[in-house]
């Protein structure tokens, strides 16, 4: 798959939309006082996100992030499903055991997700190499942020993969921020990837604002592996539009920082390119609207879903 | 967090972050290392002390353990007196390996047994509600078998301070885990005499016939409702606070329970490994041929669900250990 | 390393080596990665495999323990049944968070209990003569405390192809710790029914009624010597191998307690928090108010030293055993 | 220090010939039968541990690797220490507690040695720390091979080396193989540095059987460090001439191979560079002579004194 184009570009609209609203709400949740466990927002970042999930097939596999709302619609992850496990409603992926921070769809490419940031690379690593072995043109897409790409398994897998040649495309994620720790103090020059360079396989640096910039280079990257080419490496440049999580007030974040980069919000953003490239406003519009209204119903249903029902003995136990 | 304005009343959170500033204060040589600590750590433990130490003293840095802990060993080899911080004490299983095979291990391999090596590892540990199995565990129970190593748990705002102290103090690889609910336990802020708090003391926290109760860490706070509600039954509990859990007073447990001739031991872990195992291990192989009652209350051997609720199920509480301890002294001869 | 022309005597390093082989034929899915396993693995029990399977079902890694763990948790979720080869178990500690964090939690977290997760770790653990700290250690406590984990510790050239069967038939992540002493050992090559070994199911080795003994790996050997002894002195020991570690077959050593009223553990790791200590707090909570005698004969809590002299004087022995059982059994009454 | 010369020359062949005579006696003793605990020969590499190693000075570091004995007599630790050590006897560091594999004399900067690979990168970056910390010119100097060259924690290491701006210098023994795996198989084209490129400091490769050209890299590479120009990384290319270890047949290693890496053996080449440069034949053979005989004897001397006597209440026992 190249760069969308036309319908496939509104339909990516749409998904940015459907995140930053499912985002928004649980916002306005939290404003109001309502628990939204372990909910990290991702506004900010839906370009970075689903212009690079977009690009892959059922069979790729994604290792997403702890914002990981855009990444999971992008690959056919409900929105319903997403919420259920947030919420601890039925009809989530793991019985309120992992909550929204470890849904799974295997048969959608999502394997799940690690919490101590590392294991995902050589994971991605090993979803890759599965594909090299069975002779399937699968490929393996890893998101990671600041914090895990400091991290040493990281050199591991990308020595892995770049040695057996791996169908498999890392996708880091510098917004700007690490909880309270700017980029800049924990990567030479505030990059994450160029290091990377070294290995003599591509490295891009992306506006990870840019829908189309980011899925122009997830695609080249994701064919090449597809190809047999190896692996990528992809650096999007975003920014974290909200606080880390809702008990930080965000205080570190300069005020003028934060509102240039809210100028630069890929949604508004996504929508004047699709408007250049002469897609009529009210249709523009109507996806809006549908998509805010999906997702608002979508939340009242799951929120007025009974809750998961456990049986300890079977619901939380470990093997023995 | 709670940064009060009312100083007489302080949370165990607040003394910690004092108590490290002292420190700090009082030898140059003392650094602090991790990630988030610029602007004052994952739970404000060392709020303030950027500002007030700079960035040679107070060291941010990339999220790579294996990196910080390694530079916390060379650190120390090279006179510093390192303390680090992990963002959650979960975390420490990836850097097991540098704890467990090289600080731990460091002197005696190298030919220095009663050599200083003054690397404290300071973090926050346990359940709160539905922070999951990577954000909630009890970690004592994996660093136990690491000869060379301490471990230290503090309980109260008394003994928060003094154990801290005590650790910096004995400059020995230590492993300081600081419960996320013992955080906010509050008390006056009055200066108070620091009790002793040497390596491998415990404290007697209560005094009592019937049943020796061991607990530490945040399940002292539920062992002592516990003791409340039993003695409204009638039954006296001696309760111990080991609060080193590395060197572990077992003394002081054995000759409660020479006395009361039961023991319950109130842990937070999963049952299976964990320290309830060897205390009662120990007060067996004490009492060769004397008939005892001994259990333990933890957690079963399942990880820390998401949902909150789902959790508080099995987590044990004091309502788990009068249960258990009225089993324990009304049921000791059925058997 | 010891390939012997004479194939009919066999060592447990070639009985490991066969039953891999045999695993690996039976089901493409299979696959072994680690360091140097090209050449046979750092024990030589994957001899002959790389030959016989090719590059993508024995796959020679890097050295990066981090990255082969995360791969093998990849290629599991993918439907492989990968076996990872530790070059030694010490080693295993830099992949801690991995095997706890991660393998051992990954379906239950991800809602799915029942699920299968075929991550078979194996490499050799033990001390055999001066290795020193770092390739000595007896891995199982470290790993204990695990929920999800199983884990394996043969002890025989019998009991060994049945335990790997029996490992990679569960398809659930576990841990099979090989002895190093334990390769060594030798017997008839004469293929034998292979005896049931399901996980959690423990062997009664010798049946007696004055003492329990419970050992495993190169400690029951040990064990065995012990018993042989004591039974000149009078004393019949019901020797308990339970070869799965976790799930552990308490029920079979607390009914041999209830037998006999005296326990023996013989176990090679450090003493505190060994599983040693869980046996015995398992027995103690079983008998509430019975008279037991119980004890642990284990290494003390140090390192293990290069020197093999040194090192010989604190590894546990069947005379240790014989002591302490002989101790247990005559002075069971002085308390 | 710059590269070496003149008498300066003879002293680094000196260590060479000591070093080697070492090497040979312990091979000797176990074609003998006899028991050289822990001996990991370092034949072959000589040119690369003393050419860098003799650039420091008492007060830098160094973290060296388990076939050490080069590097730590070039750092100043008594032949006489090093085999107390390996053989258990009294004057050792450790008294039999590490043997030959945790040699440690902080006084001379080796501050000792890891065995599960891969702290040494933290280690290394925690000593550059100090230096820069305290604000002295000292610079910490790290020796890994092939395999803990795979490790995450050398990114990890490398990353805040080069964020902080450490005096620290990494230097990769390519000897062809980790154990029976041969280097290629390890890393992509069987370079272990060429990826740290990608920070952006020096990676310099230098063929590690040269003994002048590796002086002059890390003379280059640690006065850079020193003067606080930050981290950088050598790659010396050499050869292990020895099976890995006593009980390892190396049978893996192909012969002409082997025997290609013999005639470039650093030693025999070095003194043919001394003699080029006009050092008179008759003064080399009386050094070498001189430095057998001195290893000879030391080892001699050693092996006839006491073992360590040991307490093992004190001897061997952990804090508790
Ligand atoms: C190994 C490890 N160290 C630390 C953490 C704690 N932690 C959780 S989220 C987070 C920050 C994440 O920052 P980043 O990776 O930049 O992602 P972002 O939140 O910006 O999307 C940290 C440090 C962790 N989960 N794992
Ligand atoms: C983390 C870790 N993994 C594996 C080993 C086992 N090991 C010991 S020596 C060795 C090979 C060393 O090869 P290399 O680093 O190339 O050094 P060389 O022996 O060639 O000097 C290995 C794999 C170890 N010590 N640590
Ligand atoms: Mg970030
Ligand atoms: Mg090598």
């Amino acid at each position: 798959m190249g760069a969308p184009s036309g319908d496939d570009l509104l339909r990516l609209y749409e998904l940015m939309v459907e995140s930053r609203a499912f985002d928004d709400a649980c916002m306005d949740l939290l404003a109001a006082g309502e628990e939204v466990p372990h909910f990290h927002s991702g506004a900010g970042q839906e370009a970075l996100s689903i212009g690079s999930v977009a690009m892959l097939r059922p069979t790729d596999e994604i290792v997403y992030t702890h914002r990981g709302y855009a990444h999971l619609l992008a690959k056919g992850v409900p929105l319903a499903t997403i919420a259920a496990d947030m919420f601890y409603r039925r009809g989530g992926t793991n019985g309120a055991r992992g909550g929204v921070m470890h849904v799974s769809r295997p048969d959608l490419g999502v394997p799940g997700r690690e919490g101590v940031f590392g294991t995902r690379f050589g994971l991605a690593a090993g979803l890759a190499l599965a594909h090299s072995l069975r002779g399937d043109d699968g490929v393996a897409v890893c998101f990671y942020g600041e914090a895990a790409g400091a991290r040493g398994p990281l050199y591991e897998a990308l020595n892995m993969a770049v040695l057996w040649n791996l169908p498999v495309v890392f996708v880091a994620e510098n917004n700007g921020w690490s909880v309270n720790s700017r980029t800049e103090w924990l990567f030479p020059g505030g990059r994450m990837s160029t290091v990377w360079s070294g290995f003599g396989i591509p490295v891009t640096e992306v506006d990870g604002n840019d829908l189309t910039a980011v899925s122009s280079a997830t695609a080249r990257a994701v064919s090449r592996a597809r190809a047999g080419g190896g692996p990528s490496v992809i650096e999007g440049l975003t920014y974290r539009l909200h606080p880390h999580i809702w008990w930080d007030d965000a205080s570190y974040v300069p005020a003028r920082e934060l509102q240039a980069w809210w100028e630069k919000d890929p949604i508004p953003r996504q929508r004047r390119v699709l408007e250049e490239e002469g897609m009529a406003a009210d249709r523009l519009d109507d996806v809006e609207r549908r998509a805010r209204n999906r997702v608002a119903e979508t939340i009242e249903a799951v929120r007025g879903a009974p809750f998961v029902e456990w049986d300890l003995e079977v619901g939380v136990e470990g093997v023995r | 967090m709670s940064t009060t304005v009312e100083r007489r009343v302080r949370t165990v959170r607040e003394s910690l972050a004092s108590t490290l500033g002292e420190a700090m204060a009082a030898d140059e040589s003392m650094v602090l290392l991790g990630e988030t600590v610029r602007a004052g750590g994952a739970q404000g433990v060392a709020r303030g002390l950027y500002e007030r130490f700079g960035p040679s003293r107070v060291i941010e840095t990339p999220v790579s353990e294996n990196g910080i802990f390694g530079a916390a060993l060379g650190l120390a080899l090279s006179g510093f007196r390192p303390v680090v911080e992990i963002y959650s004490a979960d975390f420490l299983l990836a850097v097991a390996n540098e704890i467990v095979n090289d600080i731990a291990k460091w002197r005696i391999q190298h030919g220095q047994p009663g050599a200083q090596l003054p690397v404290l590892i300071r973090g926050c540990m346990g359940a709160t509600a539905g922070l999951g199995p990577e954000h909630s565990q009890s970690m004592e129970p994996f660093f136990f078998h690491s000869p060379g190593l301490q471990i230290c748990v503090p309980s109260t705002l008394e003994n928060a301070p003094a154990l801290l102290d005590a650790a910096l103090e004995s400059r020995q690889p230590t492993l300081f885990l600081e419960h996320r609910k013992v955080y906010e336990l509050q008390g006056s802020g009055t200066p108070e005499p620091r009790p002793a708090a040497e390596p491998g003391t415990a404290e007697v926290v209560r005094v009592g016939t019937d049943l020796t109760m061991v607990a530490w860490g945040w399940m002292r706070t539920e062992a002592e409702a516990a003791c409340a509600t039993l003695a409204e039954h009638g039954v006296t509990v001696e309760l111990v606070d080991p609060r080193w859990i590395r060197p572990f007073d077992y003394a002081t447990v054995v000759n409660s329970v020479a006395k009361t001739g039961r023991l319950l031991v109130l842990e937070e872990a999963f049952i299976t490994g964990g320290i309830g195992a060897e205390i009662l291990a120990r007060v067996t192989e004490a009492f060769p041929g004397r008939a005892l009652v001994a259990t333990r209350v933890a957690m079963p051997d399942v990880i820390h669900p998401y949902h909150a609720e789902m959790e508080r199920q099995i987590l044990p509480t004091a309502a788990d250990a009068v249960h258990a301890a009225l089993r324990l002294v009304r049921n000791q001869d059925e058997s």
